[in-house]
C-alpha cells in the first residue's frame, strides 16, 4: 500500500470516530442544564410567547434525534452552529478565536521540541552524570508543576517584579497596530526603540507579539519539553545499546557520527508519536493558559461557552478541538510511517 | 506405584503402537490483515498448514521437523486444537475433535498436554512450582488437595528435581530445571500425549543432553507418546522413532527415523541433511547447497512447494507419455518434452534461477547490470562459459534462450526472466500438480515421499 | 608455520564490576591467529566468548573493563600494560581509542554479530549502511563506493543487488541480512573477521549456505576468522584451528582434528559426547551433569571440577596450568588439566560431585 | 534488552537469591527494591508524609462539607501550628493580611502568613492536601476499577467488542480531558459545580487510560507460553483469567495508577482554578490560586505556596511511581 493509498485508509478509519465524535458531544451539549433560551433572555421578563417563537427559531423544539441530524445537515454545509450567548454564528467565532490559540500552541510545541531533544541527547550520552541528573530534575519538576502556576509564577516575576514582560492580553500581528494604541501604549508600541536602538517601525506588531507570548509559551511548554524529554533520554539510551550502533562502532564510525546520526534517528521515532498525542493535552492547557493571560483564544472560548450555556457554542468548539486532534493524530499516524520505514502501511496499528 | 501417581483414563484404553490420533488432511489458514477494514484493502490468507495428513501411534515419539515457517507449531497446536482447524479432521480414539466445542474438547486436555520452547516464559512466574504442578490436575478435578501435592512432589522427583523446591518460584532455576519442572506440570494428569515445542532448543548443549534423556526415560516409565516439534535434525535422529519432515505448510517426506536418516527420498530432506554441520572434522560432508529463500505462505509456489528451490525439478514432459486419467493440462505438460540430456537440463535450470536472481554479471566494467548493452554474441559466449558448459541446448529450448539473451543484452532482465521461468519452471509436472506419493520402505513400515520423481 | 600471527592474545583478563561483585568474564586467555586460518572458540553460554571477541575490539561495555594482558595485532599493541606501582597501567605504545577507531576497526578487523535482526539501522537502506562502511574504511570515492557495495552485495549471493541496495534491513529475511553483514564486513577489506555466532539465529539449510559462502570467500580473499560458536557442528565444519573456553578460561586448543580425536580436556571430551548426531544414531548421550558455576564466583583448583566425570581431590585445590601437551603437524596442542601434570592425580581420590550424582541438576541456581 | 555482550548478560543478569523465597515476586520485595532507590524512597516519604496530613484532617469532614477547626483536637496540629483561632474567616478580620514569617511583618504564629480573609494558610494548606489526595485517590480508582473492566473485557474477547471499545477510547481521547470534564460537570451538577462531580468527572475520563494498557496487557500475557499451558491443560478461562493473566498484568497498572494519581491532582487543580472543582470556602489547592490570583501584586505568597503544595506532592507521585517501575521492571537496570 502506498502512502497515498495509507493516508486514504486512515481518513476511512477516522469517519466512525467522527461520528461517534459528534454524537457523544452532541449528547453532552444537549443535556448540559438551562434554557438556553432563558439565558438568552436573563435580564428580560420571560414572555412565553417569545420563548417559544425563539424556540422555534433555533429548533429547539424538535426531538433530540430530530434536532442531531438537522445539526449535521448544517455541519455538512459548513454551518457549525449559532452562538446565542454572541448572537453570530459559532463559525465566526471560531475563527476569530483560533488563530491566537494555534500560536499559542505551535509556539509552545516548538519552544518544547527545541528544547527538550538536545537536552535529552545531553543526558543519554551523559548518563547518570551531574548533566543527565540536573535534566532529569527539570523533567521532573516539569511533569510535576501546573501549568497555570506556572504561568502565575512567571507573571509574578516578570511582569510584576521585573517588569519585563506584559502579563496578559495578546497582540495580533495581523491587526492594525492602531487597535493597540490606547490599550497597551505603555507597553512601548509604536515606539521605534528597541533596546536603544532604533528601528522602523515595527510593521505587523511582530515584536510586540513576541512578548506577549513568551510567559504563556512557558508555561504552556513546560509540561511538554518535559515529557519529551524523558522519551528523548529513555529512547536514545535504547537507541546506544542497539546492536547496530556497536556495529558503526566496530567499523570505526565516530562517536560524534554514531551519536547524531545512528542513535539519534532512531530515537526519534516515539518522539514523533508523543507529540501527536500530547496534541489534546496542549489544547486543555491552553484553557488554562488563556485564562491565566487573559488571551481571547479558543480556550476562553469554550470557557465562556459553558459559563453561560451556549449549547451550540459548546459543541461547536467541543467538536472543533475533537476533529483537530483526529486530524493531527492521523497526520502524525502518517509521519510516522513516512520516516520509519519498518511501518507497514498495511498494518492497523 | 501409589494411587497418587496413577490416573486413569475415560475413553477406552488402547495398546501401545495402535493409532491414537489420527491428523486427516487438516489445513490452517491464517488472515494476514487485520482489523475492522483489512476486508476492504484485502488481505490473502496466510496457508500455515496446508492439507496435512499422518497418524500418531500410542508410546511413540513422533517428529515434525521443518525451518522457521515451515508451519510445524501451527499444525502442533491444531493437533490439540488450540488452534481451529480450518479444513480436515483430527481424531482423538476415533472421536473427531474438530466437531467438538471448547467446552466439551475441555476434559480431554487431561489426556494432552504440552512443553514449551521458552522455559522463561512457560512457567507463570507469580506461581510457585508446586503450584504449577498441581494446576492441571485442579482443573481436572484429580486428587484432592493433599494428594495432589503428593503427586507433584512425586513427579518433581522423577523429573531429576528435588521435591523439596516445591515452594519456589521458577526464576530460581536454571533453564533446564524449568523444562523439568514443564515435564511434571505435562506429566501430572498422566497424559497419552504431550506436545513438545522445541523444548531443548533454547538450552545451552550440556543441559540440551540432560533434558532429552530425562524426557525418554519418562517415556519409558509412563508410556506417554510424544509429539516433538523441532528444527534440529541430531535432535530428532536421537529421540524420534518417526519423523516427518514439513516445509511449507505441507508434509514433505515421513518415515521411521532410521529410513529418513539413512534413506531419504525428497530433494528437500537431503538437502537438510546435507546441510546440518556434522560434528566431525573427518566426515566429507559433500553438500549441495540449496539456492535462496522459503517462499511467502501467502502466495505458495504451485504444484509442489519445493519446486521453486529444488535442484532435481523434472524437466517439462519428462514422465513419459503414456496416456493416464490426469487432467489436460497436466497431461499437456507431460507431451511438451524437450528430452534435453539431464546435464543439460540442469544447466537450463541453474542458468534460469541465475537470471531470476540476477546473480551473475554480463558486463564486469558496469555495477548496475541492467544499464548494460552487449552484442547478443558477446552475452551468449559469456553464458556458455558460465552455464553451459556440458553443451548448448537445442531445438526449442535454444530458440527460448536465444530470445532470453536478446533481452539480456538489453539489459532488459526481468523479460529474460520472465520467458525463462514460464517455459522451462512453470511447464514442469513440478509446477502443475501436487505430489502425494507412498514407497515401499526399507526400514520401519511407512515411508510418504511427496515429491514427483518417486510417483 | 612460517608466517608471524595477525593476532595474539596472550593473558587476557576483562571483568565487569557489578553490585553484586567482580565478574570474571574472561580470566587469563591467550590464543593466536594467522593469516588465512579460521580460528575457532567455542563454548557454552556464559563461558565468555563474547566478552573476549569484543575485548579485542577494545569494544567492552561500562561496567567491563580490560584489566589485564596483552593483545598485539601486526606489531600493534591494542591492549597492553605495564606495572607503576602497585597498579597495572596501560602502557604508552596502547593504540589510543582513536587510534583503535581509525587504524584498526573495520579497515583491519572487522566483525560479525549473532543477530542479524538488530545489527543493522532500521532507519537507513542497506545499501547506505554498507557504503558508510566503505567510505570510511577504504579510500574509494562515493560512486566507486557504490558500485563496490553492489559487487559485494552480489558475492555474498543477494538477489537483484542492484534493486535491493535501496531496500531497507526489514525487507530482507535472517539469512539475507546475515549475507549483508558478511558484505559489510568483506566490503572493508580487513585481514581478520571476527565472527560472534554469526549462524546461530539462522535454519540449518541458511547456515549451510553461508558456511559454504564463507569458505568460497576465504578462498578467494584469504581471510583470516576468528570464529566464535557452541556448535561443534560448524567447528568441525569451518575452522582450522579451535579453542575451548569454559568459564572464562581456554582449557584447550588444537587442531580441529587433534581436538576431536585426540581430545586431552575432559570438558571438551564431555561436550562431544553430550551431543546429538545427524550422521549417526545414538543410543545413549552423556550428558554434563550439573550447570555451568557463576562467573562472579569461580570453584577453587580447576574449574571444572564440579561437573568433571574425572574430577578427584586434587583438582579441587590446584589450579592446572594451560600448557603444551603434544605437537602435531607443527601446531601445538594445549590444555590445562591436571591428568597432564605431575601433580598427584594419579593416586589422589575420586571425588563426589555432581557428575557422579544420581539425579541430575538438583542444586538450584546461585 | 539490546545489549552488546549475550554472555556476561548471562553472568551479570544470575543475581544471587536469598533464602526469602516469596521474596522476589511478592510486595514486601517491591517495597525493598523500592527503598533502596535514593529517588523512590524521597517519593516514598513524600507520599508518606501527604497522606499522613491528609488523613489526620479527615476525621469528620467529607469532600463536598469540609468542617474547619477540627484541626484542634490534634496535638500534632497543636505542636507545629498553636491554637489560632483565625483560622476561621471572620469578616472582621479582612485586612490582616500577613506575610510569610521570614518576610517583613511577618509573625512566626503564621509561617506561611494569613489569606485576605486573616486565615492561616498553612492550616488552609494542610486541608488542601486532604481534598487533593482524596480526589487524587478516589479519582484513580474509578479510572482503575472502570479501567479494567473496559479493558479486560475488551482484551480477552477481541472482536467487534475490541473494536467498538478502541473507537470509544479514541473519541474520549480526542477532546481536552479538562473540557470533557468541565462539560461533564456542568452537566450532571445542573450547572452548580463542586468538586465531587469533578473527581466522578476526572476519573469516567481516565478510564481509557486504564482501559489501555490494560487491553495491551492482557493482549501481551495472553502470548505467554504459560497461558498457553495452562489453555493446553484444559485450565477453565476464568481460573487463567483470575490466576496467570491478572496477576502478570499488575506491576504495570500499579506503576501507571501511582503516576495517574498526580496527573488528576494536576488536572482537579485546573478545574477548581477554573471554578469547576472545588467551592469556597473549601481549602483546594487550585481554588486557593484561584482566589490568590486577584492579589498576586500585593501578596505574592498567596499563589506561590499552593502551587508549592502541589508540585511537591506530585513529584513525590510521580518519583513513587518511577521507582515502583524500576523496581517492577527488571529489565530497566542501570
Amino acid at each position: 500500500m502506498g502512502i497515498l493509498r495509507y493516508t486514504v485508509y486512515r481518513l476511512i478509519q477516522a469517519v466512525p470516530v467522527l461520528f461517534g465524535l459528534s454524537v457523544i458531544t452532541f449528547l453532552l451539549a444537549n443535556s448540559m442544564p438551562g434554557d438556553p433560551v432563558s439565558i438568552m433572555l436573563a435580564e428580560t421578563e420571560s414572555d412565553p410567547e417569545l420563548v417559544a417563537a425563539l424556540e422555534a427559531q433555533y429548533g429547539l423544539d424538535r426531538p433530540l434525534h430530530e434536532r442531531y441530524v438537522n445539526y449535521m445537515i448544517g455541519l455538512a454545509q459548513g454551518d457549525l452552529g449559532y452562538s446565542l450567548y454572541y448572537n453570530e454564528p459559532v463559525l465566526t467565532k471560531v475563527a476569530e478565536r483560533l488563530p491566537v490559540t494555534i500560536m499559542l500552541v505551535a509556539s509552545s510545541f516548538v519552544f518544547a521540541i527545541a528544547t527538550a531533544i538536545p537536552l535529552g541527547v545531553i543526558a543519554a550520552k551523559n548518563r547518570n552524570q551531574p548533566s543527565d541528573h540536573a535534566s532529569r530534575i527539570v523533567a521532573l519538576i516539569g511533569v510535576s508543576t501546573p501549568s497555570f502556576w506556572i504561568g502565575l509564577m512567571l507573571i509574578i516575576i516578570f511582569a510584576y517584579q521585573l517588569g519585563l514582560l506584559p502579563s496578559s492580553g495578546m497582540v495580533y500581528p495581523w491587526h492594525s497596530p492602531d487597535d493597540y494604541r490606547f490599550i497597551d501604549s505603555y507597553l512601548g508600541i509604536g515606539s521605534t526603540q528597541v533596546g536603544g536602538i532604533t528601528l522602523p517601525w515595527l510593521e505587523g506588531l511582530y515584536y510586540e507579539t513576541a512578548r506577549h507570548l513568551i510567559l504563556p509559551t512557558l508555561a504552556l511548554g513546560t509540561l511538554h519539553m518535559a515529557t519529551i524529554m524523558r522519551i528523548e533520554r529513555s529512547s536514545m539510551i535504547e537507541s546506544l545499546h542497539a546492536d547496530y550502533v556497536q556495529l558503526a562502532r566496530a567499523y570505526g564510525v565516530s562517536e560524534r557520527k554514531i551519536m547524531r546520526k545512528h542513535a539519534f534517528r532512531v530515537s526519534q521515532l516515539p518522539i514523533v508519536t508523543i507529540i501527536g498525542l500530547n496534541l489534546t493535552t496542549a489544547l486543555g492547557g491552553a484553557v488554562l493558559i488563556e485564562e491565566v493571560f487573559a488571551i481571547n483564544g479558543m480556550g476562553r472560548l469554550i470557557i465562556t461557552a459553558i459559563q453561560n450555556l451556549d449549547y451550540q457554542l459548546v459543541l461547536g468548539t467541543t467538536l472543533f478541538f475533537g476533529v483537530v486532534f483526529i486530524i493531527g493524530v492521523i497526520i502524525t499516524d502518517i509521519s510516522y510511517a513516512y520516516i520509519d520505514p519498518r511501518v507497514s502501511y498495511e498494518e492497523d496499528s | 506405584m501409589s494411587d497418587a501417581t496413577t490416573v486413569g483414563n475415560d475413553t477406552g484404553d488402547i495398546e501401545a503402537g495402535e493409532t491414537l490420533m489420527e491428523i486427516d488432511h487438516v489445513s490452517k489458514y491464517f488472515s494476514s490483515g487485520s482489523g475492522f477494514l483489512s476486508g476492504f484493502f484485502g488481505s490473502p490468507d496466510v496457508k500455515a498448514v496446508d492439507d496435512v495428513s499422518f497418524e500418531i501411534k500410542k508410546g511413540e515419539t513422533i517428529a515434525v521437523v521443518g525451518e522457521s515457517g515451515c508451519g510445524k507449531s501451527t499444525l502442533a497446536r491444531t493437533v490439540l486444537q488450540l488452534l481451529r482447524p480450518t479444513a480436515g479432521s483430527v481424531r482423538y480414539k476415533g472421536q473427531d475433535l474438530t466437531e467438538l466445542s471448547d467446552k466439551e474438547i475441555r476434559p480431554l486436555r487431561q489426556n494432552m498436554q504440552m512443553i514449551f520452547q521458552d522455559p522463561q516464559s512457560s512457567l507463570n512466574p507469580r506461581m510457585k512450582i508446586g503450584q504449577i504442578v498441581e494446576e492441571p490436575m485442579k482443573a481436572h478435578g484429580l486428587y484432592d488437595s493433599e494428594g495432589r501435592t503428593e503427586r507433584a512432589k512425586v513427579l518433581l522427583n522423577k523429573v531429576g528435581l528435588d521435591p523439596s523446591h516445591y515452594n519456589r518460584y521458577p526464576h530460581e532455576f536454571s533453564g533446564g530445571q524449568r523444562q523439568r519442572v514443564n515435564l511434571a506440570r505435562a506429566l501430572s494428569t498422566d497424559p497419552d500425549l504431550i506436545m513438545c515445542d522445541e523444548p531443548v532448543s533454547a538450552l545451552d548443549v550440556s543441559i540440551q543432553a540432560q533434558v532429552l534423556n530425562t524426557m525418554q526415560e519418562l517415556q519409558d516409565e509412563f508410556g506417554v507418546t510424544y509429539l516433538f516439534i523441532s528444527h534440529d535434525l541430531s535432535v530428532v535422529r536421537y529421540i524420534a522413532d518417526r519423523v516427518a519432515v514439513m516445509y511449507l505448510g505441507q508434509i514433505a517426506e515421513l518415515a521411521n527415523k532410521e529410513e529418513l536418516f539413512e534413506n531419504p527420498k525428497h530433494p528437500y530432506t537431503e538437502a537438510l541433511l546435507d546441510a546440518i554441520p556434522v560434528p566431525d572434522p573427518r566426515a566429507t560432508n559433500a553438500r549441495g547447497t540449496l539456492e535462496g529463500d522459503v517462499p511467502s505462505p501467502i502466495n505458495p509456489p504451485s504444484g509442489c512447494r519445493f519446486r521453486t528451490r529444488c535442484p532435481k525439478v523434472i524437466q517439462p514432459g519428462a514422465l513419459g507419455k503414456e496416456p493416464t486419467d490426469l487432467p489436460d493440462e497436466v497431461q499437456a505438460a507431460r507431451l511438451q518434452s524437450y528430452e534435453l540430456e539431464p546435464a543439460v537440463w540442469q544447466d537450463t535450470l541453474a542458468f534460469t534461477r541465475a537470471v531470476n536472481r540476477r546473480s551473475f554479471v554480463l558486463d564486469e566494467g558496469e555495477s548496475d547490470q541492467t544499464e548494460i548493452s552487449l552484442p547478443p554474441e558477446e552475452v551468449r559466449t559469456r553464458l556458455e562459459s558460465l552455464f553451459f558448459k556440458n553443451g548448448w541446448p537445442e531445438g526449442e529450448v535454444e530458440r527460448t534462450i536465444n530470445a532470453a539473451i536478446d533481452s539480456l543484452s538489453n539489459g532488459e532482465w526481468e523479460d529474460a526472466a520472465t520467458l525463462l521461468s514460464n517455459t522451462f519452471e512453470e511447464n514442469s509436472i513440478c509446477a502443475i500438480e501436487q505430489p502425494t506419493y507412498t514407497v515401499a520402505p526399507e526400514r520401519g513400515d511407512i515411508h510418504v515421499v511427496n515429491c514427483h520423481l518417486h510417483r | 608455520m612460517t608466517d608471524e600471527p595477525i593476532l595474539t592474545v596472550e593473558n587476557l583478563k576483562t571483568q565487569f564490576f557489578t553490585e553484586q561483585g567482580v565478574v570474571r568474564a574472561v580470566d587469563g586467555i591467550s590464543f593466536d591467529v594467522y593469516p588465512g586460518e579460521i580460528v575457532g572458540l567455542v563454548g557454552e553460554s556464559g563461558a565468555g566468548k563474547s566478552v573476549a571477541t569484543s575485548s579485542v575490539m577494545r569494544l567492552v561495555d561500562n561496567p567491563g573493563e580490560i584489566v589485564g594482558g596483552e593483545i598485539t595485532y601486526k606489531n600493534k599493541t591494542l591492549v597492553g600494560f605495564e606495572r607503576a606501582g602497585d597498579e597495572l597501567v596501560p602502557r604508552d605504545e596502547m593504540l589510543t581509542n582513536e587510534e583503535m577507531r581509525t587504524q584498526v576497526r573495520g579497515n583491519e578487523i572487522a566483525i560479525i554479530f549473532q543477530d542479524p535482526m538488530e545489527s543493522l539501522n532500521p532507519v537507513y537502506t542497506i545499501g547506505h549502511q554498507l557504503k558508510e562502511f566503505i567510505l570510511l574504511n577504504r579510500e574509494l570515492d562515493k560512486k566507486a563506493a557504490r558500485e563496490e557495495a553492489i559487487t559485494m552485495l552480489r558475492e555474498v549471493g543477494i538477489p537483484e543487488p542492484e534493486e535491493r541496495f535501496d531496500d531497507y534491513p526489514h525487507e530482507f529475511s535472517g539469512g539475507m541480512r546475515q549475507r549483508v553483514l558478511i558484505a559489510m564486513a568483506l566490503a572493508c577489506q580487513p585481514e581478520l573477521i571476527i565472527a560472534d555466532e554469526p549462524t546461530t539465529a539462522l535454519d540449518v539449510t541458511v547456515e549451510g549456505q553461508i558456511l559454504e559462502l564463507v569458505k568460497e570467500l576465504q578462498e578467494e580473499y584469504g581471510t583470516s576468522f576468528l570464529w566464535v560458536t557452541h556448535d561443534m557442528g560448524v567447528v568441525a565444519e569451518i575452522c582450522d584451528r579451535v579453542n575451548v573456553m569454559y568459564l572464562g578460561e581456554i582449557v584447550e586448543q588444537a587442531t580441529v582434528d587433534e581436538l576431536f580425536y585426540e581430545t586431552q580436556h575432559p570438558y571438551t571430551n564431555a561436550l562431544l559426547n553430550s551431543i546429538p548426531r545427524p550422521d549417526q544414531t545414538i543410543e545413549e548421550l552423556v550428558p554434563i551433569k550439573g550447570v555451568m558455576p557463576e562467573a562472579i564466583n569461580p570453584p577453587s583448583g580447576c574449574r571444572f571440577h564440579t561437573r568433571c566425570p574425572d574430577a578427584r581431590e586434587v583438582c579441587t585445590e590446584i589450579e592446572p596450568t594451560y600448557s603444551e601437551i603434544t605437537t602435531y603437524d607443527g601446531w601445538p596442542h594445549n590444555a590445562s588439566c591436571l591428568k597432564h601434570e605431575d601433580v598427584g592425580y594419579d593416586v589422589s581420590e575420586p571425588i563426589e560431585n555432581e557428575a557422579r550424582k544420581g539425579t541430575e541438576g538438583t542444586e538450584v541456581v546461585q | 534488552m539490546a545489549h552488546a555482550d549475550p554472555d556476561t548478560q548471562a553472568d551479570v543478569e544470575q543475581e544471587p537469591v536469598d533464602d526469602e523465597f516469596e521474596a522476589k515476586v511478592g510486595l514486601s520485595y517491591t517495597l525493598a527494591k523500592v527503598k533502596q532507590d535514593t529517588t523512590a524512597r524521597l517519593g516514598m516519604y513524600i507520599v508518606g508524609a501527604v497522606i499522613f496530613l491528609a488523613a489526620f484532617v479527615t476525621i469528620d469532614s467529607n469532600i463536598s462539607t469540609l468542617t474547619f477547626g477540627r484541626i484542634d483536637n490534634f496535638v500534632f496540629a497543636e505542636n507545629v501550628l498553636g491554637n489560632h483561632p483565625e483560622r476561621h474567616p471572620p469578616a472582621a478580620e479582612a485586612e490582616t493580611t500577613l506575610p510569610p514569617f521570614f518576610a517583613d511583618g511577618g509573625v512566626l504564629s503564621h509561617p506561611l502568613g494569613t489569606d485576605i480573609y486573616g486565615r492561616d494558610y498553612f492550616t488552609r494548606l494542610i486541608y488542601g492536601s486532604q481534598v487533593s489526595v482524596t480526589v487524587g485517590i478516589v479519582a484513580t480508582g474509578i479510572g482503575l476499577i472502570g479501567g479494567t473492566i473496559v479493558g479486560a473485557v475488551s482484551g480477552y474477547y477481541g472482536g467487534w467488542i475490541d473494536d467498538v471499545f478502541m473507537r470509544t477510547v479514541e473519541i474520549l481521547y480526542s477532546i481536552p480531558a479538562l473540557v470533557l470534564v468541565i462539560v461533564f460537570t456542568v452537566f450532571v451538577s445542573g450547572g452548580r459545580p463542586d468538586i465531587q462531580y469533578a473527581v466522578i468527572g476526572v476519573g469516567i475520563a481516565f478510564i481509557p487510560v486504564f482501559a489501555r494498557l490494560i487491553r495491551s496487557r492482557v493482549l501481551s500475557v495472553r502470548e505467554m507460553d504459560y497461558i498457553e499451558a495452562a489453555r493446553a491443560s484444559g485450565v477453565r478461562d476464568r481460573n487463567i483469567i483470575l490466576r496467570h493473566v491478572i496477576p502478570n498484568s499488575f506491576a504495570p497498572v500499579l506503576v501507571l495508577a501511582t503516576l495517574q494519581i498526580g496527573v488528576t491532582i494536576l488536572i482537579v487543580a485546573g478545574l477548581s482554578f477554573l471554578g469547576y472543582g472545588a467551592q469556597p470556602p473549601t481549602a483546594d489547592w487550585g481554588q486557593m490560586l484561584s482566589s490568590a490570583r486577584g492579589f498576586m501584586l500585593p501578596s505574592p505568597w498567596l499563589s506561590i505556596w499552593p502551587g508549592l503544595a502541589i508540585l511537591v506532592t506530585i513529584m513525590g507521585f510521580n518519583l513513587l511511581g518511577d521507582g515502583l517501575q524500576d523496581a517492577l521492571d527488571p529489565r530497566i537496570k542501570d
